[in-house]
């Protein structure tokens, strides 16, 4: 078993309201190895993005506030940082990659700007040094002729070569891990196939983790070593992809896996779950999914589920449904 | 983060750079101390810009108090208002009258007589005047010359324009056959003259003789206006009233050339060349002829008698050398202006006056200040001030500020500041009447101010007092009509009218005006009400519009008030006559004529009789006053005048400002003794309040004086 | 994998019970606001502030109000805040109602309290119907430009205009036969337009006179330019200079000089909404232009103008407080804050009161209604809302 | 490029021809009449009237008189009508006056005003936040003549120094060192009291823009570069958020000949709206249209500039 890179305990991140709180994360833990691709799956708005924007210190205080738990990036507590001292983990050890590239680049400095920014926040390099590393980050991520493309504004490139940029930014420095949060979805599909081979072997030659934010399974079945499934700022499931992808053991995952529609026949409707997730400020009491969940015992209504271990590191969150 | 940095360091540097800029500015005591220049300056606030200072083209109260320092006229007035040479040693005025012989009218006693008949008749006349009554021997005395001037023919053109005005003018010659005319050199001016002489040459002597006769139009017109011409070209009687000046010949420009009489009469001719619309053409409109006699002497002659003559020469004189033909050809050439059409409007001369005034124009920089500096050689000796600025500082409360800063030597202090100001210690105050008047005119054309009884009522429910002493804090003073309240013109012993509201209304009843049930008053079912207006931006006319409104609503009369924009109120309403009542004040001249504001000629829209003021008698006073040189008749009759129009109330005097300036105790008067010492004096000002009369002699000094008591 | 029934009704039930309890707009509005708390104070002191000036026209107006601010008292004048008055020497008329001078008296012995009670609402009525005819004109022309902006106007509108105004000069000097001829062409020419268009459904386009000269947005949006060139106080002080002063003169100008903002800012709105799906919706469903505006995109577009219009109105009350330091302002005998105040500036070493009276009561109240306008613009601001 | 410059420069002449027309029918059609001459005057007569009228083109059509001029103005020739003085002459003259004042007040306005506003947009909400949002409206609110009058009355009853006009009268004899800076304090508080009004809206114009662009997404990615907060707020966002200031900065020029006109009547300041001011007192109708004339020309190079600003600002325009 590898070294833990990164392992997050119990994190509660709360953002105060005028007369709520929304519990957006809610006692997340997990944890990612040395060069191992996790992955965190959930619907929109179930905590996914606020956990990783959590690692970074970057959830907008005030309203957000993180209320509890620990993050260990290599044994230290990120949380118990100042802002100098993570701005020196930011972009050098854990860098991010986001959903949107139009919107994530700034639309009025030249690419070439941005990624020089990177490095040289970090790292004092010379001119000449500088260049030749972003011509060669721009051509690692596969973008031709990088030499002119530095002069150019996102506006001037298309979504995949942006997220192509986003990544080489977040390459810059050779980080320890890099968080991707939906990369893929803003883009076309045979765009976001190629983004995924793409950071598939970026990962394999430099051993770095990754630890990939998605709602998408079929992204999630093609890359993770392991899974983490996400439901109303907790983790409802988690283990390795085969694991969850055999045998689900809570029925949200096996909800969602019954909506990708490589799964379903032809002719037959596409499954859907009903309703959606739960306002973080009003989760229901229990089981937070017992309302649109179709095997939910009156017991779900009270009482909050354990984890309960199927063994090989493959956890539910669901007492009804059995192996 | 440099652009931070920059966004922060900038502005806190510009900040403190304006800010160390505290340590280098004079404080009120250092302006004096540190800096004896500062001494021999004058500095001197006015609410407006001058516009022109040209004196015969500028019209407004900044460019004149410019203009009187910088130029000076043949005379002015003294400290009991009398008038004083200046540029003018003296001069001698005196009388040629004509009239033409009548030889169709019989003279009494010596039947129809020919020219050389009249001659021998009035000599002998005079020779036994004894026998006559006094007012005709006065008359005779006063003749020194009698010559005959034989008849004589002449022709002018006449311009007649067709009454629709869309046909070309056509011209008419007109042929004279003028008779015989008489010429009389009197000693003194006599506008009774030919009343007098009438009653030795018989009653209808003068008004019988028909000019028609004697001229003939070429093509002829109709016999109306051939009449009409030929009373115009041959007048019976004609007073030629003559001026003679003398100069000094010591009076420079500041250019160093001699003031000649060559320039007087070049600034007479400047003001009537229409080409420069100059506003005081209503002044020279009467004379008749310049005449350059010598270099040092003019003589003026006038078409008819007006007494205010002699006044108008208080005009800033004119270089010729620097205005004439030629002189503006080559300016114009000069700025690349068409030489034929530039005039002196156009002229630099209008921003760089040369005069032969005590200060020299310097430097103007429009809404700033204007600069003048003392000239050296002026005639009566150099001032002892160097310079004399006057800042341009629109608000007042601002001139009060730099007044006391030390900025300004004066200021013309607002009527609740007096009392403050008068106490404290590092000020001097002067206070006088001023020249205008305030007054509620009433439109005598529309009722029910046809009504003397309703305008004198009108007149004694107003406090006037009241007024004078809590909106004007007693700077002013009750008046009962039109003249300068400081000269001999006005009749002191005319009373004013009481406050009397219940007088008031008892008048009103008389005039038919009744309460009604409401409490207002009431005539044939109609409510007495009117509008009463002024002009915006005059606080104290706010102050009576407010008054007078109250105190007529306590005797039932309903009034609305409005104040309008000065050039509305002029234009729309003042100027069509259009408005009930109006408060509105009046600069007067220290000449009692008043022909333009009271004479029933003077009443049509556009003229200045507004209010409709129509009466005979005043008329024909104040035709006499304007013709009368003598001051002793002149003051009996402005007095009648005064009472004439104190009866009829054409409107409610109010009161004359009094104004109150502040001077910095540190001016003084200083001037050289006989014996040569330096003498310092207090500034005193003169009967009439003129603190400044002395002002070539003030200077200011760096400590508070203390004087002795004298 | 078979497709599953869900209970469906029970678990929508189940979610509307959790989800959050349904709030109004108004309501949400109401408690985002409320956190704002100077914005808060502002809406106190505006309702303050619009009570005094209501209370004020009915205390002070009529034949004997019960402030009365125009009532001379010379003898009284100049007496600084809370005098008593010489009771001796005054009418029982003349005795101020509160038995007291609260503000004092100016240089005419007037109540000053009564002065400020009239000059409320005089000052409140010039900033509303200012900010009203600029928020009318402005809503009007941007929503024109907005809705109808690609429609054209063709040479015979521009035609008929010209006939119709040209009629109209006529008439007015007088001469009454050509005036009426060119009246009626017009008027028989728009009308017969106009039924050729409900006939048809839709103007037909042909000929020289049907030519597109110029679209309805270009034209309005020039006319937002031209207005745009002049600078605002200076313009205003021109044309409040040369034209008779009068309060209703300078509510006039202060509008017509400011209606461009909301104009271009309603423009906007209309020209985003009409993309929109429910515009979209509502014109395949066959409902009427005018509809639309003012049912469907109207109350999307005005809400924040009538924010702006708030901070509009302290706007327009600092303006007439500058017109009247220049001379220009409300002309008596209406009293307005801004002219008691520069009035008073004359006396400020003598009666300081006359000046900072009516100087903090404007401070006041332009800063509540600024502070108030503010709250509300940051309270409907979505972007922010998500966020905050 | 081309196209768009000849098109905008097309278009401009052409509302440039409506403001002049607008702005001379407002003049001439408004009730009243120039006059030099004072109608109380009993010294005027109606001829004269005539006469002046005559001379000022006043008895023409207004067509006529539009032409006369325009025609005047753009040969140069127009000459006010109060002193007979070139208008542009006077204008020229009264820019230089208003410059420095206006040169200083803009330079704070447009430099405090972004710390200001960035801090305050930053940390929204805080103690910070409110106390400069009170201030920043009680600056707005605040009546600027009576502003003014307070400053004033402070330092000349407390420090008696004067702080009226453009400089110390009767120091003209002091040394280059003291007169220059006694031209500066009397630049101080005019050009302060611009500037506060000034830095009051605009600061908070740069907070409302500044919050806007703090939640956009590639702030968060600076942030997540590990860029300190003063990169991240000045370079990435203040970049972003100066967008809409591109179009203010372009109309700054044209408020330096509205000037201000209450300003410069309290310190008696012989500047541009001064003038303009007491053109509109007078009637000078030369010198009114001709401001206006400029000032307009001034606000359409203006849009101008910010145009052609928002190429060089944002690389997304492209003509």
């Amino acid at each position: 078993m590898k070294q833990h890179l990164l392992s997050v305990r119990d994190l509660k991140v709360y953002f105060r309201g005028r007369d709520t709180v929304a519990r957006a994360v809610d006692g997340v833990s997990f944890d990612i190895r040395k060069g191992e691709t996790v992955c965190l799956v959930g619907e929109s708005g179930c905590g996914k993005t606020v956990s990783a924007l959590t690692i970074l210190d970057l959830i907008p205080k005030p309203p957000g506030e993180v209320m509890a738990g620990r993050v260990l990036f290599k044994g230290t507590d990120l949380l118990g940082l100042t802002e100098p001292e993570m701005r020196k983990i930011r972009g050098k050890q854990i860098a991010m990659v986001f959903q949107e590239p139009l919107t994530s680049l700034n639309p009025v400095f030249t690419i070439g700007d941005q990624i020089r920014e990177a490095i040289l926040v970090h790292e004092p390099v010379s001119p000449d040094e500088l260049n030749r590393r972003c011509i060669r980050l721009l051509r690692d991520v596969g973008i031709p002729s990088p030499e002119e493309r530095l002069k150019d504004y996102p506006h001037q490139l298309s979504g995949g070569q942006r997220q192509r940029v986003m990544i080489a930014m977040a390459l810059a420095c050779g980080p320890d891990l890099v968080i991707a949060d939906e990369p893929t979805t803003a883009l076309d599909v045979t765009v976001q196939a190629q983004i995924l081979n793409l950071m598939q072997s970026i990962q394999e030659s430099s051993e770095m983790s990754v630890l990939y934010i998605t709602h998408d399974l079929g992204v999630v079945a093609n890359i993770a070593d392991r899974v983490y499934v996400m439901y109303a700022g907790i983790i409802v499931e988690q283990g390795t992809t085969e694991e969850i992808f055999s045998s689900p053991g809570h029925p949200y995952t096996k909800g969602l896996l019954a909506s990708l529609p490589s799964r379903s026949r032809r002719g037959e409707q596409l499954h859907s779950i009903p309703g959606t997730v739960p306002n973080p400020a009003y989760k229901p009491s229990g089981c937070p999914f017992h309302p649109r969940c179709p095997t939910a015992v009156d017991a779900c209504k009270v009482r909050f589920p354990e984890m309960i271990d199927h063994g090989a590191g493959h956890l539910s969150r669901c007492p009804v449904v059995k192996q | 983060m440099v652009t931070k940095r920059f966004l922060i360091l900038m502005p806190m540097l510009v900040m403190v750079f304006l800010f160390q800029s505290y340590l280098w500015v004079p404080t009120y005591e250092e302006q004096t101390t540190g800096n004896p220049d500062r001494l021999y300056q004058y500095i001197t606030p006015s609410l407006g810009d001058a516009t022109s200072l040209n004196p015969i083209i500028s019209s407004n109260s900044t460019s004149s108090q410019i203009e009187s320092l910088v130029f000076e006229g043949l005379l002015d007035r003294d400290e009991e208002l009398r008038f004083r040479g200046r540029v003018a040693r003296s001069w001698d005025i005196f009388e040629e009258a004509y009239f033409y012989v009548n030889s169709g009218a019989p003279v009494p006693a010596a039947g129809f007589v020919d020219g050389p008949g009249i001659v021998q008749f009035i000599e002998t006349a005079k020779k036994k005047a004894d026998s006559l009554p006094p007012e005709v021997r006065e008359t005779l005395r006063r003749i020194q010359k009698i010559v005959l001037i034989p008849p004589e023919e002449r022709s002018v053109v006449k311009a007649l324009k067709s009454p629709s005005g869309n046909q070309p003018v056509r011209k008419i010659r007109v042929h004279i056959q003028a008779p015989a005319r008489i010429k009389m050199t009197l000693a003194e001016i006599n506008q009774d003259l030919f009343t007098n002489l009438s009653r030795l040459l018989g009653e209808d002597y003068f008004t019988s003789f028909d000019p028609v006769p004697f001229v003939r139009a070429d093509p002829s017109v109709d016999r109306q206006l051939l009449a009409r011409w030929a009373g115009e070209l041959l007048p019976v009687t004609e007073h030629n009233p003559v001026i003679v000046f003398h100069l000094r010949p010591d009076v420079r420009f500041h250019d160093g050339r001699i003031l000649t009489a060559e320039d007087v009469r070049f600034t007479y001719q400047a003001v009537m060349d229409p080409a420069n619309l100059s506003p005081r053409v209503s002044d020279y409109e009467p004379v008749k002829t310049v005449e350059v006699v010598d270099p040092l002497t003019l003589r003026i002659v006038y078409k008819r008698l007006y007494s205010p003559a002699l006044a108008t020469w208080g005009m800033g004189i004119l270089p010729k050398h620097l205005l004439n033909r030629e002189a503006l050809r080559k300016e114009a050439r000069m700025l690349g202006r068409d030489p034929d059409t530039f005039t002196m409007r156009q002229s630099r001369f209008d921003r760089h006056p040369v005069g032969c005034g005590p200060f020299q124009f310097d430097r103007w920089e429009s809404d700033q200040f204007i600069l003048l500096k003392r000239f050296n050689g002026y005639w009566e000796g150099p001032p002892n001030y160097h310079r004399y600025v006057m800042r341009i500082i629109p608000d007042l409360l601002t001139q009060e500020m730099e007044f006391y800063s030390g900025t300004l030597d004066s200021y013309q202090v607002q009527p609740h500041q007096v009392k403050r100001l008068e106490k404290d210690p590092r000020f001097q105050c002067f206070s006088g009447t001023s020249f205008g008047y305030t007054y509620i005119g009433y439109n005598l054309r529309r009722a029910p101010f046809d009504d003397v009884r309703v305008r004198r009522a009108l007149g004694m429910a107003i406090n006037v007092d009241h007024i004078i002493s809590y909106v004007l804090y007693h700077q002013g003073e009750r008046i009962t009509g039109p003249f300068a309240v400081q000269t001999d013109y006005y009749d002191h012993r005319i009373p004013p009218l009481p406050y009397d509201p219940e007088g008031a209304v008892e008048l009103l009843n008389q005039a038919g005006w009744k309460r009604n049930e409401d409490g207002w008053m009431e005539k044939d079912g109609k409510r007495l009400e009117f509008t009463l207006i002024t002009n915006s931006g005059n606080d104290i006319r706010k102050a009576i519009l407010a008054i007078a409104q109250d105190a007529w609503k306590q005797i039932g009369i309903d009034v609305r008030t409005d104040v309008l924009e000065w050039s509305v109120f002029i234009q729309e309403r003042v100027n069509k006559l259009d408005f009930d009542a109006l408060v509105l004040g009046w600069v007067m001249g220290i000449e009692p004529d008043l022909y333009q504001i009271w004479h029933s000629s003077q009443t049509h829209p556009h003229q200045l009789n507004f209010v409709g003021f129509q009466n005979l008698k005043a008329d024909e006073l104040i035709i006499k006053i304007r013709q009368e040189y003598d001051h002793a008749k002149q003051v009996a009759y402005c007095h009648e005048l005064h009472r004439l129009i104190a009866q009829e109330q054409p409107c409610t005097f109010l009161y004359v400002g009094k104004w109150t300036a502040v001077l910095d105790r540190r001016i003084v008067i200083k001037d050289l003794e006989q014996n040569g010492l330096m003498l310092y004096k207090k500034i005193t000002p003169t009967k009439t309040g003129d603190y400044t009369f002395h002002f070539n002699k003030w200077i200011k000094l760096a400590e508070m004086p203390q004087f002795s008591e004298e | 994998m078979r497709n599953t029934q869900y209970p469906i009704t029970d678990t929508q039930q189940a979610l509307e019970a959790l989800s959050a309890p349904k709030k109004t707009r108004l309501h949400e509005l109401w408690a985002l606001f409320r956190e704002n708390r100077l914005a808060v104070i502002g809406l106190v002191i505006f309702v303050l502030f619009l009570l005094t000036a209501v209370s004020g026209v009915i205390l002070t107006s009529g034949q004997n109000p019960v402030f009365d601010p125009a009532m001379v008292r010379l003898q009284e004048k100049l007496l600084p805040p809370f005098t008593r008055p010489h009771l001796k020497a005054l009418q029982p008329a003349q005795v101020p109602t509160l038995g007291i001078y609260l503000f004092g008296t100016d240089n005419l012995g007037r109540d000053v309290f009564s002065r400020m009670l009239q000059g409320a609402w005089v000052s409140l009525t010039v900033g509303f119907v200012a900010v009203g005819i600029s928020v009318l004109v402005g809503v009007f022309m941007g929503g024109i430009a907005g809705y109808f902006g690609h429609e054209s106007i063709c040479l015979d509108h521009i035609l008929a205009i010209l006939v119709l105004s040209a009629g109209a000069i006529f008439l007015f000097m007088g001469w009454i036969g050509t005036g009426a001829a060119c009246m009626a062409a017009g008027f028989i020419y728009t009308a017969v337009c106009l039924f050729a268009r409900t006939r048809t459904g839709q103007a037909q386009r042909r000929g020289i006179f049907r030519m597109r000269a110029i679209s309805v947005d270009t034209v309005i949006m020039r006319m937002v330019d031209i207005m745009l060139c002049f600078p605002s106080f200076f313009l205003i002080l021109t044309v409040v200079a040369l034209v008779p002063a009068s309060m209703y003169n300078i509510m006039i100008v202060i509008g017509l000089t400011s209606w461009m903002g909301t104009a271009r800012f309603v423009r906007a709105e209309f020209l985003s909404l009409r993309e929109q799906d429910f515009v979209t919706a509502a014109k395949a469903l066959g409902v009427g232009n005018f509809r639309i505006i003012f049912r469907h995109m109207m109350p999307n577009a005005v809400a924040p103008v009538l924010v702006s219009a708030t901070i509009g109105i302290a706007t327009a009350i600092l303006t007439e407080a500058g017109l009247s330091f220049l001379g220009f302002g409300v002309p008596p005998p209406h009293a307005t804050w801004g002219n008691i105040l520069s009035d008073g500036k004359g006396f400020i070493f003598d009666a300081p009161w006359l000046t900072f009276i009516p100087g903090v009561a404007i401070l006041i109240v332009v800063l509540c209604f600024n502070l108030f306008g503010e709250g509300l613009r940051d309270a409907m601001n979505p972007k922010l809302r998500e966020r905050g | 490029m081309l196209s768009f410059i000849a098109r905008s420069i097309i278009q401009k002449t052409i509302t440039l021809f409506f403001v002049s027309v607008v702005s001379f029918l407002i003049i001439h059609l408004a009730p009243g009449e120039p006059s030099q001459v004072d109608p109380l005057n009993p010294k005027f007569t109606p001829e004269m009237l005539e006469r002046f009228r005559q001379e000022f083109h006043l008895n023409e059509p207004l067509y006529a008189q539009y032409i006369h001029f325009y025609k005047d103005l753009f040969t140069g020739r127009i000459v006010s009508w109060k002193d007979n003085r070139s208008v542009l002459a006077k204008i020229w003259e009264r820019f230089l006056n208003s410059l420095p004042l206006f040169v200083v007040g803009t330079l704070l306005t447009w430099t405090l005003s972004f710390p200001v506003g960035i801090r305050s947009a930053i940390y929204r909400g805080g103690l910070y936040d409110r106390s400069v949002t009170f201030l920043a409206y009680l600056l707005i609110s605040i009546p600027g003549f009576f502003f003014a009058y307070i400053l004033i009355i402070l330092v000349v009853t407390t420090l008696h120094v004067p702080v009226i006009g453009m400089e110390t009268f009767g120091l003209d004899t002091s040394s280059w060192g003291c007169m220059l800076m006694d031209r500066v304090w009397h630049l101080l508080i005019p050009s302060i009291l611009g500037a506060t009004g000034g830095i009051a809206v605009l600061s908070r114009y740069v907070r409302s823009q500044m919050l806007e662009v703090e939640g956009q997404d590639y702030v968060r990615t600076a942030k997540a570069k590990g860029l300190p907060p003063d990169v991240v707020h000045y370079k990435h966002a203040l970049r972003n958020a100066l967008l809409p200031f591109v179009t203010m900065f372009g109309l700054i020029l044209p408020g330096l000949i509205g000037g201000s006109v209450i300003i410069e009547s309290i310190f008696s300041w012989p500047g541009m709206g001064r003038m303009a001011y007491e053109a509109i007192l007078a009637r000078d109708y030369p010198i009114i249209l001709t401001v206006n004339f400029i000032s307009a020309v001034l606000v359409l190079a203006g849009t101008f500039v910010s145009d052609l600003l928002y190429l060089v600002v944002d690389p997304r325009i492209r003509l």
